[in-house]
């Protein structure tokens, strides 16, 4: 069923039924595209709240109750929903078929099913909504889950359909990976942005199961009070912990190493040049991996876990540090002698390098375990999280949007206001997050309704620089969406990338390639 | 892995068929082993029952993934994968387990 | 320069103990050393952004795959580093977290959302105490209902306080002074409301307070404020009723003696009513308040205080 | 995988993205594993608890351990041995084109999984009838019992049940999933769909099944046999 002249997967059949009911990885990818990006506006809402909040001391907009409820869906939803899914399960899946030359993924039914485990499991979440509402944390730590509110079983047993989401995109990605290369395509002939896919995969599939199990006990702890983490009846909340991390550790890298992938496309594109040392990225990115498995434990430095479980922690964490070290070098080292062009997406790779390295040396800080414990459960351990995952992970998404917004939708974006999105952003950014690392320095514990006066002009500058970010990504939004009506029709190579996904049409067909394509040398041979 | 994906399919194209008598034979084994544990649960050797059992268990799971799940006669990716899930495995009772055997102040209160 | 760093541009809280200037020192030096990387990365990234931009549309530009040599060094050179920092944190935190021998023993007890403070001689206090300056103090800390953290930002240090069992902290103030405590780990609705003083004073000062029953000579009115200033305040404002009300629980102001609008009806505010209020917190809930923030607070104070607080609370206007 | 875009390609049909049937058959095989590797963890977590709180409360878990009956759950082992003999010789029948036999095979299998839920619930409700039950509601009313257990300085005896109930739950979600599954293959079985060319949904939901069996062979000492 090749296509026929003139038809690509966005025409070949239409009506919303053929969408939810397609089995092409590309349109699934879209549908993705649309959740993700729906759920990045509704926590997205919830950031703003939580900072106009915290602009003054002493109640603004609402209670402490209310408070807490918006900071645990604005966690739960922008972890669970935006990060996690964002670019294996949207960039990924509309790319990663493409760059391995193949039709589509391994399982395309099960890629439609995940979709709508993830769409099933946040409707879940949603509705607990009304049911109390959920004011955790997007921890869940017990005891305080098992004893607060109702809304939290449903919250619990949205993300546990929603680790479902994430398993089965892992799961194909990895026999994808394994089955559908082309041939020719030996492993080191791989993007870095199928490693790096890859390797994420491997996280999702091999960490996520605790996830569920965790979250069902916690359930049961609910439901029928089993005790196994409730301190009153014999249990041991810091082993809840250890099980919760043992998952929510890898899924910081599974949100933070897609984004990594991206990024090696954006640099080595844009500079024109072949990435510098592409076998050590590509097994970084598998060393991250398995490395991430072993570190858990740094969430928990003052939990009550015993000092030598920390001190060991501590040591693996530093080991994560070598391979994100070699990839930023190696980054770095690219442009070098290279022919760097400031496209959009090539500004939000440069964004990402820069709030990346400070995320990256902030979070070696937080790993010495005898600083960590002042800053534990501070401000600073905010402002490195969201360095790492909006100034790396939304900061990839974004590039990586207007990198493959040509490919995915045939069309150009406005470069002008695609650049002004990226300096609201990036200013906005550092604007919000930067204080924040003075305030934790401060001393000011995280996840607070309200602080003494001393932490309030910081605090403003913060909530001013939130509202600055949340502009330019509504004008980023604009971009696209001007860019999917109005935009300027695209080549099939705008960017004269060299990987696969760039020698078929701009949108390419429904099965992706015309002629079963044949690799002869590695992804960036740019000679 | 030099040609992708077209590796994949000239090594199984006639799937190997394990002989009838040795399923036969594994379940008998299982049996054996079954009743045996269960006639060492009868017995008390202390500390070791415990070891014993899982060592019996073990066994019979290392049966049942020979020559009913085919490992045996199968690609070896097959149990590098299912290998992969135990280390984690493994991993994470490690560490758990640190942590409960190290703590030094541990008094419970109930 | 590491002290100079340390003590005028990182914004620490004023070292309030020996183990916080340790712990500023490596501060200290993660500074400059993440600065410098910093530096490296970010200036190199400017650097060849600026000097290798792209100048015609099919230039070229050399083919560099990798070079052994540079990606040993660096990740060689930062393995260093790492492991450097790891062995001195790893000495600062065994400094932090080795309790010492011969030390002031104060129980600790969280509760949501207070602390109280408990001495060998039976003396108690809620949301401050006091320690003498050079002292070594050890705090038992254990909590009721959920985990909460005993922070002190001034000694740079922290304990989760986990319910079902003790956890150990300790610190030795060097100067006299009044110090922060914060809860760090999230416990809900009160939890940034959850606060502490320590106060340090001088071994005679500390002496005298100790000795001293802090109701004495007090009328149950007075009584009532202090407990008020120790358990109530984070909930509980003083202000009227018709005042806005800017805390979790209902304020306090001129309520005695008036009718409450409860949830399922009205109820007289009287001695009998606050009686309950206090101990059974979720019998009668004030229209537009939650069910169930509250805990009782049997058992946590005396037949002394509650009268006292009731006394209080008719006192307020 | 093989209704919608499919390629003609001989008798069977495979999807348009593979290769041939082989090729798809491999990559079907493939991602079961990986499945099978997502259980291994899942139920792991619950077997380090497991673990875990055996050894803090060695005592609690020996008395719990008492009121599992080893003669039920003995039979039970057995049974799902036979089954997983049952369901490795469907396939291997399909293998030698003997439908028949392979058919036979499955409505076995099938059958025993019900069994094996039939003593499942009379071990249940026998448990629930004398208020054995999870952590909380533990409502066991014997005061000699409880007296030694007191002696003995146990007083969370519902955690030994609440990992009774959670580890045999979950199992037993898995083994109901798993019927489902081979009433499937029944079906498509009847219709003819398998033969010695292809036979991969029975290779799959194979390997599924004996997994659950897997991880009863370890259930059954851990729960029943540590008296």
């Amino acid at each position: 069923m090749s296509s026929a002249p003139g038809k690509n997967y966005i025409n070949e059949k239409s009506g919303l039924w053929s969408w939810l009911t397609t089995l092409d990885h590309k349109r699934i990818g879209i549908l993705y595209m649309i959740a993700v990006m729906t759920f990045f506006a509704i926590g997205g809402t919830f950031a703003m709240l939580i900072r106009t909040e915290l602009f003054k001391v002493g109640p603004t907009i609402m209670t402490a109750h209310q408070y807490n409820q918006v900071m645990t869906f604005h966690g739960a939803i922008m972890v669970f929903m935006v990060i996690i899914p964002g670019i294996p399960a949207f960039l990924g899946n509309f790319i990663l078929p493409m760059q391995l030359g193949a039709k589509d993924v391994a399982f395309p039914r099960v890629n439609l099913l995940s979709w709508y485990c993830l769409i099933i499991g946040a409707s879940i979440a949603f509705f607990s909504l009304f049911y109390n509402g959920v004011d955790t944390g997007w921890t869940f730590y017990t005891p305080y889950s098992i004893t607060t509110q109702n809304g939290t079983i449903l919250m619990v047993l949205g993300a546990f359909v929603i680790g479902f989401s994430s398993i089965l995109t892992g799961l194909n990605f990895i026999v994808t990976t394994h089955k559908l290369r082309a041939p020719g395509m030996s492993f080191w002939r791989m993007p870095l942005f199928v490693w790096a896919l890859y390797s994420t995969a491997l996280l999702q599939v091999l960490a996520t199961p605790v996830l569920a199990i965790t979250l069902l006990l916690l359930s049961a702890e609910r439901l029928l009070g089993v005790g196994i983490f409730d301190p009153k009846l014999g249990g041991d909340p810091v082993l809840f912990q250890h099980f919760f991390w043992f998952y929510s550790h890898p899924a910081v890298y599974i949100m933070i190493l897609p984004a990594m992938g991206v990024v090696s496309e954006l640099i080595t594109t844009f500079s024109h040049k072949t990435i510098f040392g592409y076998k050590a990225i590509a097994l970084s990115s598998v060393g991250i991996a398995a490395v991430s498995f072993f570190v858990w434990g740094h969430h928990m430095f003052v939990s009550g876990q015993s000092e030598i479980a920390g001190i060991l922690f501590s040591f693996i964490t530093m080991l994560v540090g070598v391979p994100t070290a070699i990839k930023v070098f190696n980054w770095t080292a690219t442009l070098y002698k290279g022919s760097i062009s400031f496209d959009s997406p090539m500004l939000f790779a440069l964004g990402f390098l820069f709030l990346f390295t400070i995320g990256g040396v902030t979070g070696i800080i937080l790993a010495v375990i005898g600083v960590d414990v002042h800053f534990h459960d501070t401000y600073f351990v905010v402002a490195h999280f969201h360095y790492v995952m909006v100034g790396g992970t939304l900061m990839a998404i974004m590039g990586g949007i207007y990198y493959w917004f040509p490919k995915m939708f045939g069309r150009m974006v406005n470069e002008f206001w695609a650049r002004i999105s990226f300096v609201l952003i990036f200013v906005g950014f550092n604007v919000t997050f930067f204080p924040q690392f003075i305030l934790g320095a401060m001393g000011m514990p995280r996840r607070y309704f309200d602080y003494l006066p001393a932490y309030e002009p910081l605090n403003r500058i913060s909530s001013i620089g939130a509202w600055t970010i949340g502009t330019g990504f509504l004008v980023g939004l604009a971009v696209i969406i001007h860019g999917l009506t109005k935009g300027e029709i695209a080549g099939d190579n705008p960017w004269g990338a060299k990987t696969l996904e760039w020698t078929t049409s701009s949108p390419p067909p429904h099965e992706n390639f015309l002629v079963q394509p044949v690799v002869t040398a590695g992804p960036y041979e740019y000679r | 892995m030099a040609h992708g994906q077209h590796d994949n399919h000239e090594d199984a194209q006639h799937h190997h068929i394990i002989p009838f008598n040795i399923y036969i034979k594994v379940f008998s084994a299982l049996m054996c082993l079954t009743i045996l544990t269960v006639f060492a649960a009868q017995i008390n050797f202390g500390a070791w029952n415990t070891v014993i059992a899982m060592l019996i268990a073990s066994i019979k799971a290392g049966l049942v993934l020979s020559f009913f799940m085919h490992l045996k006669y199968d690609q070896k990716i097959y149990a590098v994968i299912f290998g992969t899930g135990l280390f984690f495995l493994l991993v994470l009772f490690f560490f758990c387990n640190l942590d409960l055997m190290t703590r030094l102040n541990v008094d419970g209160i109930i | 320069m590491l002290s100079t760093v340390s003590t005028s541009s990182h914004f620490m809280p004023p070292q309030g103990s020996e183990v916080a200037a340790g712990v500023d020192t490596l501060y200290g030096f993660l500074l400059i050393a993440s600065f410098i990387s910093c530096v490296l990365v970010i200036g190199g990234l400017i650097y060849f952004a600026v000097k290798y931009r792209r100048t015609s549309p099919d230039q070229k530009t050399p083919y560099i795959s990798h070079s052994t040599t540079l990606e040993f060094l660096w990740s060689f050179i930062p393995f260093v580093i790492f492991m450097i920092v790891f062995v001195w944190g790893w000495w600062v935190y065994m400094q932090i977290r080795t309790m010492p021998t011969d030390a002031l023993e104060i129980a600790v007890q969280g509760q949501k959302w207070s602390w109280t403070f408990t001495y060998k001689n039976g003396r108690t206090s809620g949301s401050e105490f006091y320690v003498p300056v050079g002292q070594d103090v050890r705090l038992v800390m254990n909590s009721v209902d959920v985990i909460h953290s005993f922070y002190i930002p001034a000694f740079r240090t922290k304990q989760d306080v986990v319910p079902g069992r003790y956890s150990n902290e300790w610190f030795r103030a060097e100067k006299e002074g009044d110090y922060q405590v914060f809860c760090a780990e999230y416990c809900g609705d009160g939890h940034s409301a959850m606060m502490a003083k320590i106060h340090v004073v001088s071994r005679e000062k500390f002496e005298d307070w100790l000795a001293n029953d802090p109701y004495k000579g007090l009328a149950p009115a007075a009584v009532g404020q202090k407990v008020y200033a120790g358990r109530c305040i984070a909930c509980h404002d003083t202000q009227p009723r018709s005042q806005k009300n800017t805390k979790l629980g209902p304020n306090w102001g001129g309520i005695f003696g008036s009718t409450e609008t409860i949830e399922g009806g009205t109820a007289k505010v009287d001695e009998n009513y606050l009686r309950e209020s206090i101990l059974d917190p979720n019998a009668k809930i004030v229209k537009g308040f939650p069910m169930g923030v509250m805990p009782t607070q049997a058992g946590q104070l005396s037949e002394a205080e509650i009268s006292g607080v009731i006394e209080y609370i008719k006192s307020l206007k | 995988m093989s209704t919608v875009n499919s390629v003609a390609h001989g008798k069977h049909h495979h999807a348009h993205h593979y290769d041939s049937a082989e090729h798809q058959y491999l990559a079907a095989k493939f991602g079961t594993w990986v499945f099978l590797c997502t259980e291994i963890l899942m139920f792991g977590g619950l077997f380090v608890g497991y673990i875990i709180y055996h050894q803090k409360f060695p005592q609690m878990f020996h008395e719990g351990s008492k009121f599992c009956d080893w003669r039920l759950g003995g039979t039970n082992t057995l049974v799902l041995i036979f089954s997983s003999l049952t369901m490795a010789l469907s396939i291997y029948y399909a293998q030698l084109n003997q439908k028949k036999k392979s058919l036979a095979s499955l409505y076995i299998t099938l059958i025993c999984g019900f069994i094996f839920l039939g003593i499942k619930y009379i071990e249940y409700t026998h448990k629930f009838h004398e208020g054995l039950f999870p952590g909380r509601f533990f409502a066991f009313d014997n005061p000699e019992e409880m007296a030694r257990w007191k002696a003995m300085g146990i007083n969370n005896m519902g955690m030994f049940f609440s990992f009774y109930f959670v580890m045999t739950g979950i199992h037993a979600s898995h083994v109901i999933a798993g019927m489902g599954l081979i009433t499937w293959l029944i079906i498509r079985t009847h219709r003819g769909d398998f033969d010695s060319d292809y036979y991969t949904p029975l290779e799959c939901v194979g390997l599924f099944w004996h997994l659950v069996d897997l991880i009863w062979i370890y259930l059954f000492p851990l729960l029943y046999l540590i008296s």
